[in-house]
């Protein structure tokens, strides 16, 4: 059966990765978008890392693709204008990757794997008969530590660069300003005019 | 007293040249006069001393030291320089007391004096030199002079580019003498003549290998230092200058381009006899050069008009005499001739430039006649230098002319024969020449305005007065010079035993030695034909050897065919090497071009610089693929 | 001996007096006025110094008035200060036609004068240093430093292409000298030390020594300048100020020939020995080729400047004969070079200055109303065609004997140069000096003033000196170049 | 256990966790403070500059021997401690020669000050680390922050476009690094340096996938170093972000990119040396003529200094080539004196402004030396020195170099390498040539704050007088670079 | 007939996937969103080398790195896409060949 499954996923999120950067509509896009990465999470399945693959469906499909879609359709663009159009020396440029493409390949296969598979350190943390999300929480916490703070700083970097790069004051749009109107009383708003029989009426 | 001789006239020329002020207005003329004088005074005493046989030499100071070359600054005493500095002091004393009538009006005087000072004590220093380069600074300084004198008014165009034209074609000379100083240097390890005259023997079989055949160091040394002889000598050649150079003053003509200057060719030859004499080739080549200038300038002088030009050709020729006859081996006879001629040359240039100056500067003698009246004292002045120059005795020509014919029939060779028939020729021409101009200028009708023309003043008579004597009596006098039984030179000339054409030119057949006097008579007589008897034969004769005549009128082209040779193909290669050279290949493929290719390499680069990032991103996917493949087939073995 | 650092002192108080230049303040003409006053003054302290030191030499190979404070422990890089005769000449050379310039550019610099002056002084300090550096890479730092003032003069006092001949210049010795800084490089490393006078002593493996001889090649043949690398040369001699030229001409290009002399030939004598006919190659073409270029130049600078060219022929001839004669010559004809082709780019100066032309044809007739100055301009046109007596002479006819030594051909090609030379030296005096005057402005020239007199008479004296009695010059460097020559001969033949 | 071993090594990253704090506390600070604009800006400006001081104190403080903590994580020795000085020092002066600039750019967020904070501690965190998990961790903490700071023009088309590439490429990068990695990982077990070396002793390791991940990973760092053909942003990015932006680009990052270089090179991959080391010269030859022909026909000093900084990394390539003590001593030289150059320049450049238009275009500083001297001379001296001309310190740093790879006996190297030098000597000369030869159209005089003028003043003596301390200098370099002893 | 799957399988499967997201970044020309979902595509492609190697060499680093990669690239999403919309925002299109003010 694991043949099957990981032919499947693999064909399917090559194909759909394929068609990410070939759809004409961005929308399209991010919709392949999120089947590669749900074909991506059967393979961290097969592969046995459960945590992950969960991880992947929840921040990447649930947050990471949402915020694409959410941008394309924000800035609403003609997508009709953008349609058109692949690189004109597209084959070249093709040519050459798979140049790329075929040496890795050939370089992947050359390899014989498992040699180094002699950790003499104790930094080697060895995937026991633990389930993956304990093995995983176990040194998230303690042997990377520093890491996990680090990643911090950089979420943090990045929401700030977020807010610095999106945030703007519209001077003319009206904000709401929930002190002010809390601090207003009566006498502030409202004038009582004494009006004139006769006047005020045109 | 030797260095106060030398250094009277440099003191005379720095004074009246860089201070004028200070020497006053008659003093720029009278101070290097008398210095020159003075000069002249122990010039006489030192040939008195050097006569009886004293020799010495003063070591003034180091010049230039370097290796094995030690050249000092020395005034050496002997026979040759003696008598060298006594006819130079003479000539150049008269000159200079000539010119103050010449030069009356001239508003450069003092410069005018100094430079006929300068190039007085370059000339003494050329004669009284101990070694070769000295001789050189002589011999580069008096060409210098020479230059200045030539170009003095610098006004004139002509008189410019005949300065320059003297100067260079003497640089062409130089060059031979500067080679053969270092070939003499190379083998002798030293310039001084003493030691380089005593070395010969050590030098006499080597050889140089020069287009395959091996030729023997001396001669091509001897060579090449005739070849400096012959610049400045105005050999054929080498003599394109000396009529140009006419175009200077007319006492500079005298005393540079007749009497010292140009026989300094001469004096080197004479010098350096105790290489010559073992170099056979080159003498024989002396002897050629030498007799075909004789003929070559005497043929040229028949046709030409201008009174000095005539005289200069003249000179030409009559340097071809000496120049041959040293190279028979007759080097005293040679220096005899050079004493004589600088008597009578000098007079006919003085006479021809008092003709000019009471003619106001009329050259061309065509245009002038009948003077014998008005100019009488210089009419017979110039009659006595004729009369010299072309050999009658009693005047001083003969005796040297003679001897030189005798010596080249004595010499008993084929060239020797060829120069003494080549000789007669030219003295033929010479007396041709000599009286066309005599009964020209003085004779027949005036055949221009001549109303105004006037004997010149006292300082122009002086000289041609003592001049005139000179012209008779040096010939009496100095035919001591060559009187084999006497030995007047001291061993200042060597002669080696076997060459005989002296010793043997006193036993020659009576009519060899009548014969000068006898084509000089001829030629008298065809000049009295052609220019008084009857004056249409001048061109008849033009007209019918209108070939002969070309040649000689135009000087064989010699002038044409260097501008054509050298002049115009040096110009248009100095052109072509600027502006093809330097700036079409060197600037445009070197730096310019590299600006150029870097220019374009970089504007490639910013053209590379797209400013797509689809394009960055693949110039970086790009990279990396170069990269890994470069690896990828290193690693497999495929590079 | 003197015990305190005379050396260094002619080094740095050109730079203090630059300093103290750029510290005056206040009204315009007083600072131009107290500028020069300072500058004249700082430079002729120089010059009595270099006097000075010329006095004291003592005149036996080796260097003498040694200083020597590390400076680079790690690098093995010393200050290291010392004179032979050779060098000492070039100081002396330096020092002198320093003065020389500030007076020539007493008046025709007009604008920004503090900057002109301070780069002047920078330059005499650096073109000391340059000749009295005793460890290579300070003698680079030196050698390298010279393009930046001299490059600004070019380029701010020059003329309407100054901008060009100043890039030119810059980069074209920049090129040249980087190969010198590998080769340095490579040659302190492999020997050990930067130090010059263990280098002279030290042999570099054959292989080596023909690799490295083209790199310091590519220095000083572009400085000295030789065919082909001379293009520059014209064009920045054309365009710098007259004072640039002078001291361009004067002392700038002997650095190249200093170098020959001071690391190519002791230091790689075998490959210098394999390369000698090229250089004889190049020195011919450059005399013959530069002076047919020169006799068809229509502007002064531009005639005089390749005639440098064609003299520096002289020079590589000379050096690269490896005879006593040939090198004496080559010194010789260095300074005498640096005499003459100052002055008569100074004397180019003085009719610039009141013509403001530098084309021959705007001339002619000058000597009508400059008497003077017609004679002062014959005795430095007659030194450059080497009249004996005068400066020009001694070594040409030194290198024309050295050369005879080595090869016949080779002789009579550089005495080619001597007509050559002549040729375009008289035909350029004949048209600007005689000749009846044209050019309306010609006839209303004023002949030189009394400082134009003060630049001119020491040159005058220095060049019939140098040319009548060489024997003072020489003596101060023959035991070095005996020295030098032995060593050659010995290393060479082994 | 783990936890415990953790804490003693928590003081290797005081200085870390001193400047997270203190970003923690401006967050909040910048949000609530008020006042005016200016003042707030200068006032941010300084606390950030305490806040880099301290950090730089605690590092001075700290133990220099070398030490590992967090399980090989991190490493501490002296030529960390060097770095991060020099870096924290670097951003301290871009921090104050960008005060005007800002102020007349309107740049009053409190957040720029942040962001630079940000990548510094990232840097430190590069700059510390011992495994490509903090490498790449602390490489995204500066990418990050820069992408960001690079866009912070908002309104300006120039400088999104400048963020928007710089993102893309370095997105890309880090995809380069990240799958080098992978395979390196994969290869070896591991990703720490010190584990790694010992693992690919083992000759079976030597496979062509090794090669692709040291090219993939070396690309991806030459791409923060901007060396070419991995230098296509730098130009665009340089030209469009904020000039103050650049001047931090210019320098800073690249302190922290050789530094970590030098690590990866030489401790994790110096068994592999003949792997990498033709690849790392050809890189650097290549980006010193990219670097000099690039900047020869350029108008904008921003994009001029960009192509500048191309080429002098290049040089410290060539230096990092050779895997010799030499040559990581050189290129220590080497930026050290370019950090000096390149600060004193953006001093300058950041100062050319003119009636509040910043002057960007090299023909503007013509008449520069008639109307601003000082100005004139100290950058001159700084362009001389970048040209390599003795003595500035250019000069001896090349020096440095050409020593190093000749006496590795790569003498066409030397010659090639310093071909490129006189090349871009042109352009150099030619700032030169403009400020001192060219005529200004008319006479402006520059007003700058006095710290900025002292620091333009503080580099080109520096430069200047190199000589006179620069046997100390290479002293105290040399015992730097012995923290890596090979 | 089909092989055992082994880790050059998945290597492959990686190396496939990392190229088209190189090729989303240099071959597309109008769309930039495009290209940040190829970088995505990238990093997804790391991820399944990291958690291969993981597997297959039975060490949880692979995993932990993975993991470290995920948190990034969504904090480098939602950078890009702020930079997306300023870019957006001041040129009014996010077409590639639009972003060329600069160049040379």
């Amino acid at each position: 059966m694991l043949p099957f499954f990981f032919y499947t996923f693999a064909i399917i999120s090559v194909i759909s990765s394929f068609m990410v950067i070939f759809a004409k509509n961005p929308v399209h896009s991010v919709f392949f978008l999120i089947l590669t990465f749900f074909n991506a999470t059967g393979l961290f399945v097969l592969m046995g890392a459960e945590f992950l693959a969960m991880l992947l469906l929840i921040v990447y499909v649930g947050a990471v693709a949402v915020l694409f879609l959410f941008v394309v359709m924000m800035l609403n663009i003609d997508f009709n204008s953008l349609r058109t159009g692949m690189i004109k020396n597209a084959p070249l440029g093709l040519l050459i990757g798979t140049i790329l493409l075929g040496e890795m390949i050939f370089s992947f296969i050359g390899m014989k794997y498992g040699v180094a598979n002699k950790p003499g350190n104790e930094l080697f943390i060895v995937l026991g008969e633990e389930e993956n999300t304990r093995a995983l929480g176990k040194v998230l916490y303690t042997n990377y530590i520093y890491l996990f703070q680090c990643a911090g700083l950089i979420l943090l970097v990045a929401m700030i660069g977020a807010i610095v790069l999106t945030h703007r004051k519209r001077d003319n749009v009206k904000q709401q300003d929930a002190v002010k109107q809390i601090l207003r009383n009566r006498e502030d708003a409202i004038e009582v005019k004494e009006v004139e029989i006769g006047k005020g009426v045109l | 007293m030797l260095t106060l001789l030398v250094f009277l006239p440099l003191l005379g020329s720095l004074l009246s040249g860089l201070l004028p002020s200070f020497v006053g207005k008659k003093g720029v003329i009278w101070v290097p006069t008398v210095l020159c004088l003075l000069s002249l005074i122990l010039s006489v005493i030192l040939m008195f001393q050097a006569i009886s046989g004293e020799s010495y030499t003063i070591i003034l100071g180091n010049w230039i030291n370097s290796g094995n070359l030690k050249i000092g600054w020395a005034l050496r005493l002997d026979m040759l320089s003696a008598m060298m500095l006594f006819v130079v002091m003479l000539v150049s004393t008269l000159v200079h007391i000539y010119s103050i009538g010449y030069m009356d009006h001239d508003p450069h005087k003092a410069r005018f004096f100094s430079y006929l000072s300068l190039f007085t004590f370059a000339m003494l220093m050329l004669v009284t030199s101990n070694n070769f380069l000295q001789l050189f600074f002589g011999w580069e300084g008096v060409g210098l002079c020479s230059y200045l004198l030539i170009g003095f008014w610098f006004k004139k165009q002509s008189a410019n580019a005949a300065a320059i034209k003297a100067f260079l074609v003497n640089r062409v000379g130089d060059l031979g003498l500067i080679l053969g100083i270092a070939i003499i240097y190379y083998l002798t390890g030293s310039l001084d003549y003493d030691v380089v005259f005593n070395n010969i023997s050590s030098i006499l079989h080597l050889d140089i290998k020069f287009l395959n055949y091996n030729i023997p160091y001396i001669e091509i040394t001897c060579f090449l230092l005739f070849i400096g002889a012959m610049g400045k000598s105005a050999q054929i050649g080498l003599h394109t200058w000396l009529a140009d150079a006419m175009e200077g003053p007319t006492p500079v003509s005298a005393l540079i381009h007749a009497a010292t200057m140009v026989t300094a060719g001469v004096f080197l030859v004479a010098r350096c006899s105790p290489l010559f004499e073992y170099a056979p080739i080159a003498l024989n080549f002396v002897i050629i050069v030498g007799a075909l200038t004789s003929i070559f300038a005497a043929f040229i002088a028949i046709s030409q008009n201008d009174i000095k030009k005539i005289i200069a050709y003249s000179t030409c020729s009559q340097l071809g005499y000496m120049f041959f006859a040293c190279g028979l081996s007759a080097y005293s006879a040679g220096m005899f001739h050079l004493v004589t001629h600088a008597f009578f040359k000098a007079l006919l240039f003085l006479g021809a430039g008092s003709i000019i100056h009471a003619l106001t500067d009329e050259k061309d003698i065509r245009k002038m006649g009948g003077l014998a009246r008005l100019l009488p004292y210089t009419c017979g002045a110039m009659w006595i230098g004729s009369l010299a120059l072309v050999g009658l005795p009693p005047f001083a020509g003969f005796f040297s002319k003679d001897i030189i014919l005798e010596a080249a029939w004595a010499h008993q060779s084929s060239n020797g024969y060829i120069a003494f028939y080549l000789g007669l020729l030219a003295a033929f021409l010479t007396a041709f020449y000599s009286w066309k101009i005599l009964f020209l200028v003085f004779h027949g009708k005036a055949r221009s305005d001549i109303s105004k023309a006037h004997e010149s003043p006292l300082y122009i008579l002086i000289p041609l007065f003592i001049l005139s004597v000179g012209a008779v009596i040096s010939g009496w006098i100095g035919y001591i010079m060559v009187d084999t039984h006497h030995d007047f030179w001291h061993g200042a000339i060597l002669i080696l035993d076997n060459h005989k054409a002296l010793i043997n030119a006193h036993h020659v057949p009576i009519l060899v030695k009548a014969s000068p006097i006898i084509v000089a008579l001829l030629g008298i007589l065809l000049a009295w034909l052609f220019y008084i008897k009857r004056t249409n034969l001048p061109l008849i004769f033009s007209s019918k050897f209108s070939f002969l005549y070309n040649i000689s009128k135009n000087k064989f082209w010699f002038d044409e065919l260097y501008e054509l040779l050298l002049c115009h193909p040096l110009k248009v290669m100095g052109n072509f090497l600027w502006n093809k050279g330097d700036i079409g290949v060197i600037d445009k493929f070197g730096p310019d071009g590299i600006t150029y290719i870097c220019k374009k390499f970089a504007s490639k680069i910013k053209s590379f610089q797209s400013g797509y990032v689809y394009h960055y991103a693949f110039t970086m996917f790009f990279g990396l693929i170069a990269l890994f493949s470069w690896q990828f087939l290193i690693f497999l073995g495929w590079i | 001996m003197t015990s305190w650092p005379i050396l260094s002192l002619m080094i740095f108080i050109p730079l203090f007096g630059a300093f103290f230049i750029s510290l005056i303040d206040g009204d315009e003409r007083i600072v131009i006025k107290n500028t020069k006053m300072v500058a004249m003054w700082t430079s002729i302290v120089v010059f009595i110094l270099s006097i000075f030191v010329w006095i004291n030499f003592p005149r036996s190979s080796g260097f003498h008035f040694i200083e020597e404070v590390t400076l680079f422990s790690s690098l093995g890089i010393s200050y290291r200060l010392g004179i032979d005769g050779i060098s000492m000449l070039f100081v002396a050379l330096s020092a002198f036609l320093i003065p020389i310039c500030i007076l020539a550019s007493w008046k025709s610099i007009k604008f920004r004068v503090k900057e002109y002056m301070i780069l002047f002084l920078l330059l005499e300090s650096l073109l000391i240093g340059t000749f009295c550096a005793l460890d290579l890479l300070l003698f680079y730092i030196f050698f390298e430093a010279l393009l930046i003032p001299m490059f600004l003069i070019i380029g701010i006092w020059g003329g309407p292409r100054r901008v060009y001949a100043a890039f030119k210049f810059f980069l074209y010795t920049l090129a040249g000298s980087v190969l010198f800084l590998i080769a340095i490089i490579v040659m302190g490393y492999s020997s050990g030390t930067f130090d010059i006078r263990e280098l002279l002593e030290h042999n570099f493996p054959y292989q080596l020594q023909l690799l490295l001889w083209p790199a310091l090649f590519a220095s000083f043949a572009v400085k000295t300048p030789m065919w082909p690398f001379h293009t520059w040369l014209p064009d920045a001699h054309v365009e710098a100020p007259t004072a640039g030229s002078v001291i361009l001409a004067g002392v700038l290009l002997k650095v190249g020939g200093y170098g020959f002399v001071r690391f190519s030939i002791p230091m790689l004598p075998n490959a210098s020995d394999y390369y000698a006919p090229l250089v004889f190659i190049l020195g011919v073409i450059a005399i013959i080729y530069t002076s047919l270029v020169a006799l068809m130049q229509k502007d002064m600078k531009k005639l005089i400047a390749y005639s440098s060219v064609a003299h520096m022929g002289y020079v590589t001839i000379g050096l690269f004969t490896f005879k006593q004669e040939g090198i004496d010559g080559a010194i010789i004809q260095m300074l005498s070079h640096g005499l003459v082709s100052a002055a008569l780019f100074l004397c180019i100066g003085v009719l610039y200055e009141r013509m403001h032309t530098r084309m021959i044809s705007d001339y002619g007739g000058v000597v009508k109303n400059m008497p003077k100055f017609s004679l002062v301009f014959m005795v430095f046109m007659l030194a450059s065609i080497g009249v004996p007596g005068t400066s020009g002479f001694v070594g040409e006819l030194l290198v024309l004997i050295a050369a005879y030594k080595v090869s016949g051909y080779l002789a009579f090609a550089t005495g080619l140069g001597m007509i050559l030379g002549a040729a375009y030296m008289l035909w350029l005096y004949k048209r600007v000096i005689f000749g009846v005057a044209e050019n309306k402005n010609v006839k209303n020239l004023i002949d030189i003033d009394k400082r134009e007199y003060v630049i001119f008479v020491p040159i005058i004296i220095g060049v019939f000196w140098l040319g009548i009695y060489p024997e003072s010059f020489s003596i101060e460097f023959r035991e070095s170049v005996v020295n030098l020559v032995n060593s050659i001969n010995n290393r060479v033949l082994n | 256990m783990n936890l415990l071993s953790n804490i003693l090594d928590i003081n290797l990253v005081f200085p870390e966790i001193f400047l997270s704090l203190w970003l923690l506390v401006f967050i909040p600070l910048g949000v609530y403070s008020g006042g005016d604009k200016e003042t707030r800006q200068s006032y941010f400006t300084i606390f950030s500059i305490i806040g880099l001081l301290g950090t730089l104190l605690i590092i001075l403080m700290g133990d220099y021997k070398a030490a590992r903590g967090f399980y090989d994580l991190i490493v501490n020795d002296r030529l960390v401690v060097f770095l991060k000085s020099l870096v924290i020092l670097a951003g301290v002066i871009v921090l104050i020669i960008s005060e005007k600039y800002r102020t007349l750019k309107k740049l009053y967020l409190f957040e720029y000050p942040v962001l630079i904070l940000f990548s510094i501690l990232g840097m430190l965190v590069m700059l510390s680390s011992n495994d490509f998990i903090t490498l790449y961790l602390g490489l995204e903490l500066q990418s990050l922050s820069l992408y960001v700071l690079a866009a912070i023009k908002k309104d300006s088309l120039k400088s999104s476009e400048a963020g928007l590439k710089y993102f893309i490429l370095g997105a890309l990068a880090s995809g380069f690094f990240l799958f080098g990695v992978s395979l390196l990982f994969g290869i070896t077990g591991t990703t720490s340096f010190t584990i790694l070396s010992s693992n690919l002793l083992s000759p079976e390791n030597n496979s062509l996938l090794l090669i692709l991940s040291i090219v993939l990973i070396l690309s991806s760092i030459a791409f923060k170093l901007s060396i070419a053909p991995f230098h296509m942003w730098t130009p665009d990015v340089y030209e469009g972000a904020p000039t103050s932006v650049t001047a931090f680009f210019a320098v800073v990052p690249k302190i922290a990119a050789i530094g970590v270089l030098m690590r990866i090179l030489y401790i994790a991959l110096i068994d592999i040396h003949d792997v990498w080391n033709q690849l790392i010269l050809i890189l650097g030859i290549l980006s010193i003529f990219v670097g000099a022909f690039g900047a020869l026909l350029q108008i904008n000093i921003k994009r001029l200094m960009a192509y500048s900084a191309i080429s002098n990394i290049g040089y410290i390539f060539l230096a990092l080539s050779l895997g010799s003590q030499l040559g990581l001593e050189a290129s220590l030289i080497y930026i050290t004196v370019y950090t000096v150059s390149a600060l004193g320049s953006f001093a300058f450049i950041l100062s050319m402004e003119k009636d509040n238009i910043m002057l960007n275009n090299i023909s503007s500083f013509a008449g520069l030396s008639k109307s601003n001297p000082f100005y004139a001379i100290c950058f001159s001296i700084i362009l001389l020195s970048l040209a390599g001309l003795p003595p500035l310190a250019g000069f001896i740093a090349k020096f440095y170099i050409f020593k190093a790879v000749i006496m590795a006996d790569f003498l066409w190297i030397a010659v090639i390498g310093i071909m490129g030098s006189v090349i871009s000597a042109y352009y150099y000369l030619n700032i030169v040539k403009v400020m001192y030869l060219d005529e200004a159209e008319e006479l402006f005089t520059i007003e700058s704050k006095k710290s900025v003028k002292f620091i333009l003043f503080i580099s080109a003596v520096l430069i200047f007088t190199f000589l006179i301390y620069a046997d100390s200098l290479i002293n105290f370099l040399s015992y730097i670079s012995k923290a890596i002893i090979l | 007939m089909i092989y055992p799957i082994s880790l050059t399988h998945y290597l492959i499967l990686a190396a496939i996937i990392f190229n088209i997201g190189i090729f989303g970044v240099f071959l597309n020309r109008k769309n930039l969103i495009i290209i940040l979902m190829s970088i995505e595509l990238m990093l997804l492609a790391v991820n399944i080398n990291f958690i291969a190697f993981s597997t297959h060499l039975n060490i949880i680093l692979g995993q932990v790195f993975a993991l470290f990669i995920l948190t990034v690239a969504a904090a480098e999403a939602s950078i890009g896409l702020a930079i997306l919309v300023v870019f957006f925002r001041s040129r009014g299109s996010i077409a590639v060949d639009d972003a060329n003010s600069m160049k040379g």
